[in-house]
C-alpha cells in the first residue's frame, strides 16, 4: 500500500507541471481557442516531443507501457492549466482501444502516428437518446462483401471535429440495447457519408455530433472481434473517466489556489474577504472536497487497467459519483468567493467552473454512477 | 385562512390569460420559452404593448399611470405573463428608480421620468456598484462635484446590466467625504448620452454581453437630477434594495421553467424509457418542485402580511435564487452532453444551422453559468444571511 | 387568498400559549414523563376544560365543527411547549376517524367521551414490516356469528397502551397489500386477547406494539363499512401528517428561539458565540428552514380536509418531506449550536431534538414522501 | 502507487483475524455487534487478553510495550478489531495520556503510568473542558497553587467522559495568570480516589449516563504527578489534540457499522420487499459507501505520507464524524417506527423482555442522539474548520 509516483511520474509530473506554467498560459490558451481547431500545433507537437502522445503505448509501437496512473498524472496537470488539446480524445480513447484490441498492422499504423503528433482521433460512441447507457447502440455496420457499411448517428464525440480517423463502435447484431453485437471500426474522417457538426464546448474543447450514411468501411479496419466490443467499450470509458476524474481535481485544485489567492487580497469592509469566517469555513470544505477527490481518482487510476469487471466499474462509478459532486461543490463556490469577478469570462475561475461543470456531464454524470453503485448493491445483496 | 384565490382574483388571473393570448407576439413568445437571446427590440415591443393596455407598471399606483393592484393581483400578473411566455419587463426603470422617483423625487421629477419609464421609451440603468465596493456598496468613490447649476461626475460604475441599450442611469455618488461613507453618498439621474460617458462591456461566464462598465469623465450632470437631499442617497438605495429583493423571489418565472423541466424530461430519452422514468432524476426534480411550492407559499404569506414585507425579503432572495439555479441546473443535466456544445448563433430565433441536441439543451449550460450570479449580484447571498442574522434575529 | 387566523382560532392560539408557557414547565413536562402514565390527568383535563378535545367534532356531539386549521393551530402550541398528552392518537386519529366514518351511536358513546376528557383512544394500525405502507394489512377480522375475531400484530402504536379502545385496521377481505378489504373495529384494550406492550419513547411520548389473538369483537363496533376503510385510513394518516407538521413548526421556533438565546449569551474567546458570521449563518438556515415549514404545515392544514385524494395526498406528501428534512436541519443545527450542551438531557433543546427527530419517523419519512411526491410526477406524466 | 496491501500486511491481517476469532469472549463480541451498553468489565477484560499477546498498545513504539507497528499494521488491526466486534479500546489512556507522557515525561512518570494503561488496569479519564471554557480551552480556570511538595486543585472539570469509572485523571490547570491565558496551564496527573474530588454525572440526551462533571476541592496532588515544565501545559495539550483528531476518523469502525447497515437493509422489510429494493433508502446507502470508501483512502493517504500529519489532520476529524453521524442516521432511518420506543433494560445482554421491532432497532435512536457530539467534542467541527482556514490555507 503506498500512494508514491514511481521516479519517472515525479518526473513526467515535474516537466508537465513545467510546461503549464511556462508555456501554457491563460492568455495563450484564449488564443487557441478563439483560432477554433480545437488544437494547437505547436502544444501538440510540445507534447509529442515530451513523449506524451505515446506514454501509454507498448514498446513495441514507440511507447512506454506505461498505465492509468500515468495518465492520471497527465490528465491532473492538464486539469490544472485547462489544456484544451485532443489528448483525451486522441490518447486515451480511441489510442487507447487500438492499444488493447487492435491487431498488430493496426497498432503499427495508427499508434505510430499519433505517437508522433501526425495523426489525431476520437471515439464516436454515444448517440441521441442513448443518454449515458453504454449499450444502447443503434448505429449498424452491414457486411457488404469486404466491407461493412456504417449507418447512424454519433453525438458529443470529444474532438471529433479534429480527427483524422475515428474509432466507431456499431451494431453488428441484436438489438438496440444488447450488449452483445457491438463492434468497432477505423473510420475516415474524410470518407464519403462521414458528416461532422464540429461546435465549440463551453469549456474551450471542440466537441461534434457525426453522421454516418453508409459509409463504406474496409473490413480490414475492424477494431478487434466482430460483436464482442462491448467489454471493451466499458473499458474505455473507465480510463476516459479515470483521466477526466484525474484533470478535475487538477481543475479544483487551481481553483482553490485562484480562490485562496483572491479572497487573500479582495478587501470589503476594509480587510480581506477572507478574513470572514463563512468563507473561511467554505475555502475549507472546497479544500475537503479536492482533498476527498484526489484519493478517489487516485483509486480510478489505480483501477482502470484491471480486467475484473464488476470491481473496476464499481470503483470507476463511485469516484466518477464524488468527484462530480465535488466538482460542482468547488466549481459552484469558487464562482460564488469571487463575487461579481467569478462570473465574468475575463477571471480564470469562470473557465475553471465551465470545465469542471462539464466534466460532470462527460462519461455519466454524478446521478448515474450513483445509481451504478447502488444498483451494484442491490445485485451484491442479491 | 384560506389558500384558494377568490373567485375575483380567478376572473382576474382569466382575464390577464386572454389578454397574453390575444397580444403577446409570437416571436417574441417564442424567444423566451426557448430561452434564445434577449433583445432589446423584444422588451420594448412589450412594454408598449402592455402600456397601451394600461398594465405597463403592475407595481405602480394609479395616480402614476400604474394599475394600483394588489399584491397578489401583481402576482397572477406576474405568473401569467411568465407561463405565457411573455419577457421579463425591465426592473431598473419599472421597479428600482420609478419608485425612488415616487418616493422621493420631486413633481417635476415625477412628471419627466416616469411617463418614459412607463411607456418603455427610456430604458434604465443601475449604477450602484464600482470596482472594490461589491458587498461593501458604501465604501463607493464615483464623485460628484457641485459646480453652480451642475454636479460634474467622475469616475467608475461597474456590473452595469444591460448598460449598453441605456438611455438614463440612476447612480450612487459620492457628494461628500465627511463622517462615515453612508453619508456623504447622493442619488443622481444622469442622461447616457452625456459627453464624457463611456460604456465598455464585460464578457459574462456564458460568452454574453449583459453587463458593463460605464466611465464617467467630468460628465455634466444638471442639479434638478439629483432625487431628493444631497448626501441622503444611502436612504433612498436602502429603500430600493427592500423593493429588490422581494421581486427577486422570482416565483412566475421559476413556476414556468418548472412546467418547460417537466415536458423536457418526458421529451429527452434516457436509452429505451423516457427521463422522467429515472427515478434519480424524477426525485430531484420533485425536490425542487416541494421547495418551489414552499418558496410560493411563503412569498404569498411575506406579500399579505399586513406588517408588510421586513427584512424576512431577504430569506425570499436566498431562496428564489437557490431554487432559480437548481433549476438551470436541472435542465441543464436533463440535456446531459448535449448541453456541452456552445453555439452563440443558435440563440437567435431565425437560426437554421446545426445543433446539439434538442431546442433545450441549446441555452442549457450558457444559462446554468449565466445563472450564477444569481446568488451574486443584488446583494450577494452571504450578504442576505447578514442581514437575516442582524436584523431579524438581533445578531 | 389569506392567511390569517379567524378571531377564534386566534384567541384558541393565544389560550394555548399561556398554558404552555404558565402551565406546562419543561420542569412540570420530566414530572410527567417519569410518571410513566402517558397522561397527566390534570393536564389531560384542563385542555377537555378548554374545549380542545371537543373542538374538531360536531355541534351535535359536543364539537365546534373545528378543522385542520384549528388543529394545526393546537399542534402549533404543543409542539413549542412539547406537550406529550394524548391528544394526536384520542383526537385526531381514532378521534377523527370516528367522526369521519362512525354511526351516530358511535359518535355519541365516544366522541362524547373524548370530548370530556373522560376516555382515550388510539389508533392501531401499523404492522411489523409493512414500513410506512398504508395499505399493507395482515391483521384479520373473520366474521363468527354476530362477532368478528381479530387477530393479528399492530406496532408502533401513538399512546397505544393509554388507550381505553382501540380503533384497529383488519384485513376483512383481500390479500395482505390490497388496498380493498380493510375494515375499522373499535377494541376495548381490555378485551380479552389483546396483549399491549407500551414502552417509552424517546421523545416523552407513549408507544405501543399490540397484538390480537382471536378477540372478539361485536359487529356492532365496526366502524363505517365493511371492506371500505382504505381511503378513510388514508386520510386519517394524512389528517396526522398535517398535525405532526404544525407540531414540528412549533418545535422548530422553539428550537429557534433557544438556539438564538443561547448563543447570545453564551461566550467564548470573549464575545458571545452569536457574533460569529458562520454561526449567524447557520442561525439564518434555520430560521429559513422553520418559514418554509410553516409554510407548508399551512398548505397542509388547508388540505388535509379534503376529499379530492390525488391533491390531497401530493400536499401532504409535499410537506411531510419539506418539513421532515427541515426538522432534521433545525434539529441537528440547534444541538450543534448549543455545543456540549446540546446534547444533555438537562436541555431543553434536546428534548426538541428528540421530538423533531421522531416526527420525521411518524407517518413516513421525507424520502418515503419524497418518492409519493415524485412517483405523483410520474402518473402526472403518463 | 500500489492501494493493495503487500503480502505481509495480508498475513498480518490474517494473524490478527484469527487471534480475534480465538480470543475474543462472545459475550462481548456479542454486546459491541448488537450496539448494547458497554462496560467498563468488557473494556478492561479485552484489554487484559490484548496485554497478555503483547498486543495492548498498537499505537506505542517496543520500547514502552507498545507493538511497534507501522500506521498500515495500525490500521488493519483496528479495522479488524472493528469488524470482529471487539470493544473501542480506552483512547484517554492508550492514545491521549500515554503519548504525552512518553514524549514529555521524565522516566520515573513513565514507569509509574505507563504499564498500568498498558494493562488496563488504570482506567484514565481527561480533564480539559470546564464550565464555559469549551472550545476555547486556554480559558480554562481550575487552579494548582504550589505550596511545597503538593499542588493544591480547585476548581472544576466537565464533559469528562467515563469519568465514572476512572482511577486517574489528565488535568490541565492554570498555574498562572501572568501573560496570554495559554501561558499559564499546565498539565497534572491526577489520582481519581484523592480526597476532595467528587464525581457528579451528566445525563446524555439518549439518556444515558456517560460524561460526568469532577469537582475539585483543595485536592492535594503531589508536585511529582506534573508533567514536564510548569505553565508548559500548552504545549502538550496541542500536540495531544493532534493525536486525537487523526483517530477520530474511526475508519475501521464504521466499515463495520456500514457492513451491518447492509444486513439491516437486507432484513428490514418495506411491505412486499426487503428494505434493500427501495431505491431511495438504498442510494442514500450508496452514497455514505462512496464517501466512506473516500474517507479511508484519505486516511491511508495522510497516515503514509512521509511528511506526517499536520492540520490536514483536521479533514479526518471531520469527514469521520460527518460519515459517522450519517451511518447512525441510517441505522434510525432503517429502522422506521421501531426506532422510536426507548427501552434502557433492552441494552443490557441478559434482557429477554419485548422490545420494539428488531434487535437493531433497540440502540438505533440513542445511537443517533448519542452521536450528535461526534461533531461538538474533541474540538467541535466549527473549530476545525477555522484550523484549516488559518494553520493550512493561511487564511
Amino acid at each position: 500500500m503506498n500512494f508514491d509516483l514511481t521516479d519517472e511520474q515525479q518526473m513526467l509530473n515535474d516537466s508537465l507541471r513545467r510546461f503549464v506554467t511556462n508555456e501554457y498560459s491563460f492568455e495563450k490558451r484564449s488564443t487557441f481557442i478563439d483560432a477554433g481547431k480545437g488544437s494547437d500545433p505547436q502544444t501538440w507537437s510540445a507534447l509529442a516531443d515530451m513523449g506524451l502522445l505515446a506514454f501509454t503505448f507498448p514498446e513495441a509501437f514507440g511507447g512506454l507501457d506505461g498505465n492509468a496512473v500515468d495518465t492520471m498524472v497527465v490528465m491532473e496537470n492538464f486539469g490544472r492549466g485547462l489544456v484544451v488539446e485532443p489528448y483525451l480524445a486522441t490518447v486515451v480513447l480511441a489510442g487507447g482501444l487500438i492499444r488493447d484490441v487492435g491487431n498488430d498492422a493496426q497498432k503499427d499504423e495508427y499508434l505510430t502516428a499519433i505517437a508522433s503528433g501526425e495523426r489525431k482521433m476520437a471515439f464516436a460512441h454515444y448517440e441521441p437518446g442513448a443518454r449515458y447507457n453504454l449499450g444502447q447502440v443503434q448505429t449498424t455496420a452491414r457486411k457488404d462483401g469486404d466491407h461493412f457499411m456504417v449507418s447512424g448517428q454519433k453525438t458529443a464525440v470529444i474532438h471529433g471535429g479534429q480527427a483524422d480517423q475515428l474509432v466507431v463502435s456499431a451494431r453488428t447484431s441484436g438489438n438496440a440495447n444488447d450488449e452483445r453485437g457491438l463492434s468497432l471500426f477505423v473510420v475516415d474522417a474524410s470518407a464519403k457519408g462521414v458528416k461532422i457538426n464540429d461546435y465549440a464546448a463551453h469549456d474551450g474543447y471542440r466537441i461534434a455530433d457525426i453522421s454516418f450514411s453508409n459509409v463504406a468501411v474496409n473490413a480490414d479496419n475492424l477494431l478487434g472481434e466482430l460483436d464482442q466490443a462491448f467489454p471493451h467499450i466499458e473499458k474505455t470509458i473507465d480510463l476516459g473517466i479515470a483521466a477526466v476524474c484525474a484533470e478535475a481535481v487538477g481543475a479544483m485544485e487551481a481553483m482553490n489556489e485562484a480562490t485562496l489567492d483572491y479572497i487573500k487580497t479582495r478587501k470589503q469592509f476594509g480587510v480581506p474577504i477572507g478574513k470572514f469566517q463563512v468563507l473561511q469555513h467554505r475555502m475549507a470544505d472546497m479544500f475537503i472536497q479536492a482533498e476527498q477527490s484526489k484519493s478517489m481518482a487516485i483509486l480510478a487510476a489505480s483501477t482502470a487497467d484491471s480486467n475484473e469487471k464488476a470491481e473496476r466499474r464499481n470503483a470507476l462509478s463511485m469516484t466518477k459519483t464524488l468527484v462530480g459532486q465535488g466538482a460542482r461543490y468547488v466549481a459552484q463556490e469558487g464562482v460564488q468567493l469571487h463575487g461579481g469577478m467569478g462570473v465574468t469570462d475575463e477571471m480564470f475561475a469562470a473557465h475553471l467552473h465551465k470545465r469542471l461543470t462539464t466534466i460532470n456531464l462527460l462519461f455519466g454524470d454524478a446521478d448515474h454512477h450513483l445509481a451504478q453503485v447502488s444498483d451494484g448493491l442491490l445485485a451484491a445483496s442479491a | 385562512m384560506d389558500l384558494n384565490y377568490t373567485p375575483e382574483q380567478e376572473a382576474f388571473r382569466a382575464d390577464v390569460r386572454q389578454f397574453l393570448d390575444d397580444n403577446l407576439p409570437d416571436d417574441i413568445r417564442e424567444r423566451v420559452q426557448k430561452r434564445l437571446r434577449h433583445s432589446k427590440d423584444m422588451t420594448q415591443r412589450w412594454q408598449k404593448i402592455l402600456h397601451e393596455k394600461g398594465w405597463g407598471a403592475s407595481t405602480w399606483p394609479e395616480e402614476f399611470g400604474g394599475t394600483g393592484w394588489s399584491p397578489i393581483e401583481q402576482i397572477i400578473f406576474e405568473e401569467e405573463c411568465a407561463l405565457a411566455g411573455a419577457p421579463r419587463q425591465l426592473d431598473f426603470g419599472l421597479r428600482m428608480v420609478a419608485p425612488v422617483i415616487m418616493t422621493f423625487g420631486n413633481d417635476e421629477q415625477k412628471k419627466r421620468f416616469l411617463p418614459g419609464i412607463l411607456s418603455g421609451e427610456d430604458w434604465w440603468c443601475q449604477g450602484y456598484s464600482e470596482p472594490g465596493s461589491g458587498s461593501d456598496l458604501a465604501s463607493l468613490r464615483c464623485s460628484a462635484k457641485r459646480e453652480g447649476d451642475h454636479y460634474i461626475v467622475n469616475g467608475q460604475k461597474t456590473w452595469t446590466t444591460l448598460g449598453q441599450h441605456a438611455d438614463w442611469i440612476f447612480c450612487l455618488v459620492r457628494t461628500s467625504n465627511d463622517g462615515k461613507p453612508q453619508q456623504g453618498i447622493s442619488f443622481l439621474l444622469i442622461d447616457m448620452n452625456d459627453p464624457g460617458i463611456d460604456v465598455k462591456p464585460i464578457i459574462m461566464l456564458d460568452g454574453e454581453h449583459e453587463i458593463n462598465e460605464v466611465y464617467f469623465d467630468n460628465v455634466k450632470v444638471p442639479a434638478e437630477n439629483l432625487i431628493g437631499e444631497e448626501n441622503q442617497g444611502w436612504t433612498y438605495a436602502k429603500f430600493l434594495l427592500g423593493h429588490e429583493r422581494t421581486g427577486l423571489a422570482n416565483v412566475g418565472q421559476w413556476k414556468a421553467l418548472m412546467k418547460r423541466l417537466k415536458v423536457v424530461a418526458n421529451e429527452e430519452q434516457d436509452g429505451q424509457r423516457p427521463l422522467i422514468e429515472n427515478t434519480r432524476f424524477r426525485d430531484r426534480l420533485a425536490q425542487l418542485d416541494i421547495e418551489l411550492r414552499a418558496l410560493e407559499l411563503t412569498v404569498l404569506r411575506v406579500l399579505t402580511d399586513k406588517r408588510g414585507p421586513g427584512p424576512q425579503a431577504s430569506i425570499l432572495k436566498i431562496r428564489g435564487t437557490e431554487i432559480g439555479q437548481k433549476l438551470f441546473e436541472l435542465l441543464m443535466e436533463a440535456t446531459g452532453q448535449d448541453a456541452i456544445a456552445h453555439i452563440p448563433d443558435a440563440l437567435e430565433l431565425d437560426y437554421s444551422g446545426p445543433r446539439a441536441g434538442s431546442i433545450d439543451a441549446t441555452p442549457a449550460a450558457g444559462d446554468y453559468f449565466n445563472m450564477r450570479k444569481l446568488s451574486i449580484f443584488g446583494g450577494s447571498n452571504e450578504i442576505q444571511r447578514n442581514i437575516i442574522a442582524q436584523l431579524v434575529l438581533g445578531l
